[in-house]
């Protein structure tokens, strides 16, 4: 039987992993991107199983509503990170520290 | 139907594999395309719980676009990828540590209440022939989440805003044209005479 | 859903229809003529103040009224936010304008991008869902981010945006998560149902407090209290002066509204947790923000580490989950975001030539370069270390009162405690300008419209404090106190 | 003129004097100043002497006038008044006569002084300062009055201020005397305490009833609190009148100008002690251990005041060790509850005293301001009239037969024999010894100043400030401003004693004033044998005072007119003694190390360590460090990595986690 | 008719707006800066003397009260009354406001117009702080004061002033938020703010000890009490005359009228219970300060301590009271006290001011103030030696000076309660003339030290109408307190009639 804890942990796992993987992380911006990306999924996975368990559209409709952002999001994100490689010729993020202290 | 779950716990495992793999490949084509087998397996698993039209969207905009536009980034940056990697192994202790804790607390809180157990939320049952879920989210859209469909709307035109603002720019080496300029200008301008001695011969 | 309805959201869609009507205007405008970009925006502002104010919905004795199947609110905490959200962006856009065009970066950009952050804004004020909430939010993040990069030639400001998006993204996720818990725990995300909801299933749901913690979190991140805070300084240095100016004062108003909707609106019940969990947050605040402040010696991370402490202090105000408590917090961010616009304004006008002067040192002497800006500062600077009869002491005195209130003896003292340390760090502002010699004798010079601006600004922090009577009494009966 | 005109008009008019000799003095000049303060004390005096006949012969009695209420508090009237009887009047006509001469005496010493008008503005004050003393009629004026002459003895012991001997003098004085106040007014709060007001009248008519309360001062140790209040008032007497241990700033202030040796150090201030006691006698009385304590100290500054005063060599010192002594006498006479016998002490003294002073300044101002007995030697011939003068006061002072001093020193021996409370023997055979030692250092100054040969030299051409032994002109009398007062210091000091012992001592003339009990009126059983004053002087000469008073001349003759050799051998023979008188028993050493230097090191302690090491350096500015410690550690947080950043939010989203989803 | 005028308001808003008009004139216009404020000064002066003149002494209630709403929403009004408490110390106030902008006339010429306009400000902060029976404007004109002060030190003042002026401001800002806790404390409980309203407010002794706390926090800084009087000494040292003068002669007072209108009546059984550890400090404070003042070498720091130590007296006066009561059947004494501790500081306003006038004289023509570069004064300054030695006299406690009263009182106060107090409290006969005088002795006797020394004047009509003026007051005071101690009988008593009376919500607590 496929509960709704079934879903809902494999939200959760994919959340704690994205997290990590921001945490982790220490040299590639892009990777950060996609970690927030897997994060957004996990949320998903939360409010697609909530919405069908509840019988409630509300959630899917959110999730499309976090689509959309995560859409714009990555444009967003993307023009700043060649924004940032245009000036720094790096997106290693431990050299992004010129800001400290 | 033991077939959902077998169908359920494959698209899981290689959605969380292919997480896994997002976070720790090297090259971030790689990733990309992990990130892609993650999406794709997730959009499996809400077709599962008979949430097409998201399923479909997941599948479209992120496999058709987002990762797309990741892909051509990581292409155009031409990132040198040898020391992106480094020291990764120094704070995989530290990251499981993280990860561990917070995956048991969440879970602790998941598995351990009675909250979620079946009477609270019954396994629903399968949605009837006639039932469309595009179009019950289409109305859900229009009526209901008017503004924010709208606001959502506003939102992309800021990214399309913020992109340009961001990456348009004039070089300062670049060739472009100013009509109103070039009508407006001046012979002196453009001509400068100097006079200037003749060099003197350099030896030999 | 009928038109009276819709005209509750007659002033967003002004606004949006204006920053649409700025973006292509300047596709028109040669580079000689933008400041009637300049101009159109702060019309916006003026409008949307008066069609704000003629937004008649308590005519049959309602508080609040309800647009949009429930989503939109408008009610009188609300629109106190957003015209305050307006008053302060105009004086931004007054500092900006000088700003920019010393640094040589005026574009139509700013003023879109920021107009659409106010939409934003006042979206996420007037939101009374789940979905609104994190629309505006994100219409508000997504122009900062942008707007924080928005010198494309900077190495910080990249850098700032950089680490500013992925921390704000992250926090969104989290906010997100918890939304979906309580989305799960509710079955709504309407505030009104899950309030329902809420109060029906009681305040011991494993799953509601769950989300309570990834919604504080969120929360915590937008406000910047520690320790979701640690953007805010990188950001804040990094950024253009001119967008320091704006992501410090109008989101904040914002981020209070998101608190009040979020926590009162629609979890009031959990006010006993929610309450925890924001005093331990506060006083965190207050006490790294003070600490971090005084080892800094750059101006504009100065102010952001004043501002992680400030709204340790918005938080305190949060605490008793009472009318005159959430009127404290909201007295103490309307404050806030004049003082924080009076003091980056101030940063703006001692820059010189295209290089900021975010170095303290740039203020030694400038009371005999300029006495009345020197003033300016000062009553700034005082306000902020809550010294009456200053605007700033008013709010520190509510939100302490709130916190005894709430029976939080200990979070008072400790507040007032590091209230004197943060003091520390505003009087030597006041030390280097009084009481050491100028570096420079070059004369300050801005336009007039600039100095208008300014002198307002700084004379409220006196004005507003002796008369703060009626600021005070409006804050209260925006929560019916 | 009404009497309180009168009354008031004779501490004002001095003070007026003061105001324009001082305030106006260059307005009024040098002459302007002496003719004002002289007038104004003149006038003092001689309203003065009129009260005075008005108590003996007319029918004013005993009068407590109110002058004005100085202030209200707590219920409790705080007055300026003036309390007139018997004691209060000697004593206004005593001080203003002294006053007055020493007014004139001051033209002529101080006549080439560039601080002229200063000095006579000081000693108007001065005498305006001790009117107020005596005639006050309760204790707060009282204190007035006692810290206004102290005042002045300060200002005048620091007159010439250019001299640093001179203000450390004057600051010497001031302090020893305010560890004396500091006794009187716990003393006077220890009377408010008891009787809840501080008027005289009051105070003693309620004395009786506290007899038997007592204080644990101490835990554990029970004192009356009758004994509290005399003994905390005499330490304030202590102080003012020089009685040891605390007599050090008596002969330091010596460095002040002669006259006012002769008035405040010799005649009136440093009697107010004595006059003090007297007044306060319904209280004193109630307390025999208060008074054998008053006793035994005046015992012992009598013989050990004397004996100092034998090796000392500067003129003034040596008379001012005479005066140490007396007042010692006096105390002795307070102690064994001879009030009046110790007033009438201090009236015969402050005209013998204040003579030998005023003749020693003569010799001063002869001398160019040579003050030291070795060098100076057979004036008599130059200064003839000085000389009689002298010997008239040396007389007086060691109580030859007839003279002044001898009924009041004699009455005072007989007196303390004739007391039966604890200690009177040990004092009786001190102030016997004293009488010896007075002889005998009051003959050695007369012989080595008026007699013998002159050990100085004149020369001519000494400039202003010459070495010892060497003087500019040769001396010669001093001019009528200072020999007429010399006489008419002269007159009452052969005179007074005769004339009015009588009257004064045991014609209960002063019983409205002090009161004895009847067991202890020793007074009243010396006077059971007396039966006028020619037969007590005859009388005397079968006595133990007078044969020790003739073996200390003789003495003195012996060693310092017949054989000088011998003060020398004595000198070797008994280093120790003689090292030990030289230091007057080393009390300012023993001061020097215990107090003074003891408080500059507990001082620079409190303050270096305390204050800005402890306090300052450790809380505040430590407090102040900690938290910038602090800032730049928080500081370091702040790494400027992203993931850093991602770690410190999911820290704090597991920290609020783990607290509210697990721990609750 | 002057009763129907709102004269505190005009007392205070007229110096106020007076230094707004002042710092409008410019820096260019420093003579008519000058002009200006001594008009401003002396016409706050003449009214409050008016003030003085219509003061009805018979009765402790508030004169002249004044009441407005301010902030309506939490009960804050702007309300203003005076008692015999509040009188005697705004004219103090009102006295000096004159005077410093006569003495600072010549020595200040940099930046006039902003230094007369920190002192006009500062005098009507005063005068609020004062008048107001609102406690939250107290606290407003109690806060607001420090601005100008710290501007003062930190812009006229010595070569430390920047240590000087921070360490200040914070120590007394420290020690004042911890009474704004207080204060909104009693605000949540009571529901007004109206100090004469907390006066009657019950309350349990282990809140009205935290209050009574708070307040000493604030207060006792202010005053300032050992151990947290380390801000003074620095403070004096590097202000201008100016500034050592005002700090010195009224604003230490804020301190000790602080304690009588807030301690004593709100917290009585506090006070009762903790009166020892106000009297051990004042001691403390008396002996130990009195001693550390002997050692210094610097005549702004040695007048700095002896101010430390002679406002112990005044917190010694006030505490007083509650020893009594236990000691004591009669009570007597304790009136005695209090009003000592206020002739105290009055007294010590008037001689502290001076004498820190006197250092200021001597600073300007030498520019300096170490004891050790002065000496034989008194030969080339006669009129400013005998002014001088006047005011040391006074400080040192002299009968017929003011400096006399107010100590005498409280000693005589002390010895009700316990012999031992009133003989540490005596002490300071003996230090307090040693470091006076002994400072006299070093700067003003002697032979003239230095070619410095020598090239002396003497001080000039200005300084001398300064010091005269105070030194006739010193005199006045000195020789008849009955005028200054009849305004505060009522009050005092009044003020004796409740702290007796046990504040407790419910009896037997």
């Amino acid at each position: 039987m496929l509960t709704l804890a079934h879903f809902l942990t494999l939200g959760a796992l994919l959340f704690c992993l994205s997290v990590t993987g921001i945490f982790l992380n220490r040299k590639n911006v892009i990777i950060l991107l996609m970690c927030i990306e897997l994060m957004l999924l996990a949320v998903n996975m939360n409010f697609v199983a909530f919405s069908r368990f509840l019988g409630n559209l509300d959630g899917q409709v959110f999730v499309f509503f976090i689509l959309t952002v995560a859409a714009a999001e990555a444009a967003i994100g993307l023009a700043i990170l060649v924004v940032l490689f245009r000036n720094r010729q790096t997106i290693n993020v431990t050299e992004l520290d010129d800001l400290k202290g | 139907m033991p077939i959902y779950e077998i169908v359920f716990y494959a698209f899981s495992l290689v959605m969380l594999g292919a997480a896994v793999m997002v976070i720790t490949v090297r090259n971030p084509v790689y990733a990309a395309l992990s990130l892609v087998l993650t999406f794709f397996s997730a959009a499996a698993i809400w077709i599962l719980l008979e949430v097409e039209f998201l399923a479909i969207i997941l599948v479209l905009v992120y496999v058709g676009a987002v990762m797309v536009l990741f892909l051509f980034v990581v292409m155009m940056l031409d990132i040198n990828l040898a020391p992106l990697k480094e020291g990764f192994m120094r704070y995989l202790p530290a990251g499981i540590v993280v990860a561990v804790l917070m995956a048991a607390e969440l879970l602790m809180v998941l598995w351990s209440r009675a909250s979620l157990d079946e009477t609270a939320f019954p396994i629903p049952a399968p949605n009837p022939e006639t039932y469309n879920n595009t179009k019950e989210v289409g109305l859900w859209l229009y009526t209901n989440y008017l503004l924010a469909f709208e606001v959502a709307g506003v939102v992309l035109l800021v990214a399309i805003i913020a992109a340009v603002a961001l990456t348009l720019r004039q070089r300062s080496g670049g060739h472009r044209q100013n009509p109103s300029l070039q009508v407006r200008v001046q012979r002196d301008e453009r001509v400068r005479l100097v006079k200037m001695k003749p060099e003197p011969r350099q030896g030999g | 859903m009928n038109s009276a309805n819709m005209l509750l959201a007659a002033p967003e869609f002004w606004v949006l229809t204006m920053a649409c009507v700025i973006l292509v205007a300047d596709l028109f405008l040669v580079e000689e003529r933008r400041g009637i970009i300049h101009m159109l925006a702060v019309i916006t502002l003026i409008f949307a103040a008066i069609i704000t104010l003629r937004g008649d919905y308590t005519s049959d004795g309602a508080r609040s009224a309800l647009a949009f199947n429930g989503s939109f609110i408008r009610d009188p905490m609300g629109d106190v936010l957003k015209l305050f959200s307006y008053f302060v962006l105009a004086i931004v856009y007054v500092y900006s304008k000088f700003c920019l065009r010393q640094f040589r970066m005026f574009r139509s950009d700013f003023y879109t991008l920021s107009l659409f952050a106010l939409l934003g804004v006042m979206l996420l004020i007037s939101a009374n869902s789940l979905v609104m909430i994190y629309l505006g939010l994100e219409l508000i993040s997504l122009s900062s981010y942008a707007l924080v990069a928005f010198d494309r030639d900077s190495r910080k400001g990249s850098e700032a945006a950089m680490k500013y998006f992925v921390l704000g993204s992250m926090a969104s996720g989290m906010l997100l998560y918890g939304m979906s818990m309580i989305y799960g725990a509710t079955g709504s995300v309407d505030l009104y149902q899950i309030a329902e909801a809420v109060r029906l299933t009681g305040s011991d749901d494993t799953m509601l407090i769950f989300g309570l913690v990834f919604l504080v979190v969120g929360l915590a991140f937008k406000l910047g209290v520690v320790p979701f805070h640690m953007w805010i300084p990188d950001v804040y240095q990094g950024a253009p002066v001119a967008t320091t100016l704006f992501i410090s004062s109008v989101p904040k108003m914002a981020a209070f509204a998101m608190a009040i909707r979020l926590l009162q609106t629609g979890l009031g019940d959990l006010h006993t947790d929610w309450s925890q969990m924001l005093s331990i947050l506060a006083v965190l605040s207050i006490i790294l923000g003070n600490l971090a402040a005084i080892a800094q010696t750059n101006i504009k991370r100065m102010l952001a580490y004043s501002t992680i402490s400030h709204m340790g202090f918005v938080l305190m105000g949060l605490l008793p989950g009472t009318a005159t408590g959430f009127g404290a917090g909201m007295f103490y961010v309307i404050v806030y975001s004049l003082m924080s616009a009076a003091g980056f304004g101030m940063v703006i006008l001692l820059s010189a030539r295209g290089v900021e002067a975010e170095k303290l040192d740039d203020f030694k002497g400038l009371n005999q370069r300029n006495s009345w800006y020197a003033a300016i500062m000062a009553m700034v600077m005082f306000s902020m270390a809550g010294v009456p009869v200053f605007v700033g002491f008013f709010a520190k005195w509510l939100v302490i009162k709130a916190a005894l209130d709430a029976g939080l003896i200990w979070l008072a003292v400790i507040a007032v405690i590091f209230s004197v340390v943060g003091a520390f760090y505003y009087i030597r502002v006041v030390k280097l300008m009084y009481f050491d010699e100028p570096v420079t004798e070059s004369p300050i010079e801005a336009p007039v419209d600039f100095r208008a601006a300014i002198s307002l600004n700084g004379v409220m922090m006196l004005g507003l404090g002796i008369f703060s009577s009626s600021l005070i009494a409006i804050c209260m009966a925006s929560f019916g106190a | 003129m009404s009497l309180k005109t009168i009354l008031l008009l004779i501490p004002l008019l001095p003070l007026v004097a003061a105001v324009v000799a001082g305030l106006l003095r260059n307005q009024v000049g040098r002459a302007g100043s002496h003719w004002a303060a002289i007038l104004g004390v003149a006038v003092s005096f001689f309203l003065s002497a009129w009260v005075l006949y008005l108590q003996i012969y007319g029918d004013l009695g005993v009068q407590n006038l109110s002058i004005y209420t100085w202030m209200i508090s707590d219920g409790i009237r705080f007055e300026v008044g003036f309390l007139i009887d018997h004691l209060s009047v000697l004593m206004m006509t005593v001080v203003t006569f002294v006053s007055l001469m020493v007014h004139i005496y001051t033209i002529g010493y101080m006549a080439d002084d560039p601080g002229y008008q200063r000095f006579f503005s000081y000693i108007a004050l001065f005498t305006f300062s001790m009117l107020m003393l005596v005639m006050s009629n309760n204790f707060m004026q009282l204190f007035f009055g006692w810290e206004a002459v102290g005042l002045v003895s300060y200002l005048l012991i620091g007159f010439w201020f250019k001299r640093e001997s001179a203000i450390s003098a004057g600051l010497k004085a001031f302090l020893v005397n305010r560890v004396g106040d500091f006794g009187f007014l716990l003393g006077i709060a220890a009377v408010l305490y008891c009787f809840g007001t501080l008027d005289y009248a009051e105070v003693f008519g309620l004395a009786g009833g506290i007899t038997g309360k007592t204080v644990a001062i101490i835990p554990g140790l029970e004192w009356q609190w009758i004994t509290v209040i005399c003994i905390c008032l005499f330490i304030g007497a202590m102080c003012k009148s020089a009685q040891a241990p605390l007599h050090v700033w008596l002969p330091d202030s010596m460095e002040g100008p002669t006259p006012i040796s002769a008035l405040i150090h010799a005649a009136t201030m440093v009697t107010a002690g004595i006059f003090m006691v007297a007044r306060m006698s319904p209280l004193f009385e109630l307390s025999d251990a208060a008074l054998s304590f008053v006793m035994l100290i005046g015992a012992v500054t009598a013989l050990t005041m004397g004996l100092v005063g034998i090796v000392q060599n500067d003129i003034k010192r040596v008379i001012a060790y005479s005066t140490l002594s007396q007042l010692g006498y006096m105390t002795v006479a307070l102690g064994v509850s001879a009030y009046s016998a110790a007033i009438f002490h201090l009236m015969t003294h402050a005209f013998f005293k204040a003579l030998l002073f005023l003749c020693a300044g003569s010799v001063i101002i002869a001398l160019h301001h040579q003050q030291d007995m070795r060098f100076m030697g057979g004036l008599r011939k130059q200064m003839p009239v000085t000389w009689i003068t002298a010997w008239v006061g040396t007389l007086a002072l060691i109580g030859f037969p007839f003279l002044s001093g001898f009924y009041s020193k004699d009455i005072i021996i007989e007196a303390t024999h004739a007391s039966t409370r604890f200690g009177s023997g040990v004092a009786y055979w001190a102030i016997l010894l004293g009488v010896l030692i007075t002889s005998f250092y009051s003959f050695r100054l007369l012989y080595l100043t008026f007699h013998g040969q002159p050990r100085y030299q004149v020369d001519v051409g000494a400039g202003d400030h010459p070495p010892d032994g060497i003087v500019q002109h040769s001396p010669h009398e001093s001019p009528l401003v200072v020999t007429i007062p010399l006489v008419l210091l002269a007159i009452p000091s052969i005179v007074i004693g005769y004339l009015t012992i009588g009257p004064v001592l045991f014609g209960g003339w002063l019983s409205d004033a002090i009161v004895v009990l009847p067991q202890n009126d020793t007074v009243a059983a010396v006077g059971e044998h007396f039966h006028g004053p020619a037969a007590m002087a005859t009388h005397a000469l079968q006595t133990a005072p007078f044969w020790l008073m003739i073996s200390g001349f003789v003495l003195a003759t012996v060693i310092y007119r017949l054989r000088p050799s011998i003060a020398d051998q004595l000198q070797q023979k008994l280093p120790g003694l003689h090292r030990l008188l030289e230091n007057k028993f080393y009390f300012d050493e023993l001061y020097q190390k215990i107090f003074v230097s003891k408080v500059v090191s507990i001082g620079n302690g409190l303050w270096k360590r305390a204050d800005a090491g402890l306090i300052d350096g450790w809380l505040v500015n430590g407090s102040a460090r900690l938290v910038g410690n602090l800032a730049a550690r928080v500081r370091v947080w702040q790494s400027g990595y992203l993931f850093h950043y991602a770690f410190a939010m999911i820290v704090g989203l597991i920290g609020i986690l783990a607290i509210w989803v697990v721990l609750k | 008719m002057a009763s129907n005028w709102p004269i505190l308001s005009l007392l205070i808003w007229l110096p106020i707006f007076g230094g707004l008009a002042v710092v409008a004139a410019g820096e260019q216009r420093a003579s008519l800066s000058r002009v200006l404020a001594l008009a401003v000064s002396a016409l706050t002066f003449l009214l409050s003397i008016l003030l003085y003149s219509a003061f009805d002494t018979s009765t402790a209630a508030m004169q002249f009260t004044e009441l407005k709403p301010w902030i309506e929403t939490f009960d804050i009004y702007y309300s203003l009354g005076v008692d015999g408490f509040s009188v005697p110390l705004i004219l103090l106030t009102t006295f000096f406001g004159v005077l410093v902008v006569i003495a600072s006339w010549e020595s200040i010429q940099e930046r006039v117009h902003q230094y007369m306009a920190s002192f006009l400000i500062m005098e009507g902060l005063m005068v609020g702080v004062f008048s107001a029976i609102d406690a939250m404007l107290f606290y407003a004109f109690f806060e607001a004061m420090l601005i100008p002060m710290f501007l003062v030190i930190g812009m006229w003042g010595g070569p430390g002033k920047v240590y000087a002026s921070i360490k200040f401001f914070l120590y007394t800002f420290l020690g004042s938020v911890f009474m704004l806790v207080g204060l909104i404390y009693l605000y949540i409980q009571s529901g007004s703010w109206s100090i004469l309203d907390w006066h009657q407010f019950p309350l349990g002794l282990a809140v009205q000890k935290w209050l009574f706390l708070g307040f000493l926090a604030a207060f006792s800084v202010k005053i300032p009490m050992w151990p947290v009087h380390t801000w003074l000494p620095d403070a004096h040292v590097e202000a201008p005359t100016g500034g050592s003068v005002i700090l010195a002669a009224i604003m230490l007072k804020i301190g000790g009228y602080g304690f009588i209108r807030f301690s004593l009546p709100i917290t009585p059984d506090a006070s009762a219970a903790l009166d020892w550890l106000i009297i051990m400090l004042s001691l403390i404070a008396i002996v130990y300060i009195g001693f550390v003042a002997l050692v210094q070498q610097d005549m702004k720091k040695l007048i700095a301590y002896s101010s430390i130590s002679h406002m112990g007296f005044v917190t010694l006066g006030m505490f007083l009271a509650f020893a009594i009561f236990q000691n004591t059947d009669s009570g007597r004494g304790a009136a005695l006290g209090v009003e000592g501790a206020m002739v105290q500081m009055i007294s010590h306003g008037f001689v502290s001011g001076a004498l820190f006038l006197c250092v200021g004289v001597l600073y300007d023509r030498l520019h300096s103030r170490m004891i050790s570069d002065y000496g034989g004064v008194a030969n080339r300054m006669p009129w400013f030696a005998a002014l001088a030695v006047l005011f040391f006299m006074a400080n040192s406690g002299l009968p017929g000076t003011s400096g006399f009263v107010g100590e005498f009182m409280v000693i005589l106060a002390a010895f009700q309660a316990n012999f031992w107090y009133a003989f540490l409290a005596a002490t300071t006969l003996i230090l307090g003339a040693a470091y006076s005088l002994w400072l006299v002795k070093r700067v003003i006797f002697g032979e003239v030290t230095s070619n410095d020394v020598a090239m002396l004047e003497d001080i000039n009509a200005r300084e001398a109408l300064v010091l005269g003026t105070i030194a006739v007051a010193v005199l006045l005071v000195g020789l008849w307190p009955e005028p200054l101690v009849n305004l505060m009988h009522a009050s005092v008593d009044q003020l004796l009639q409740h702290i007796q009376q046990p504040k407790f919500p419910v009896a037997g607590i």
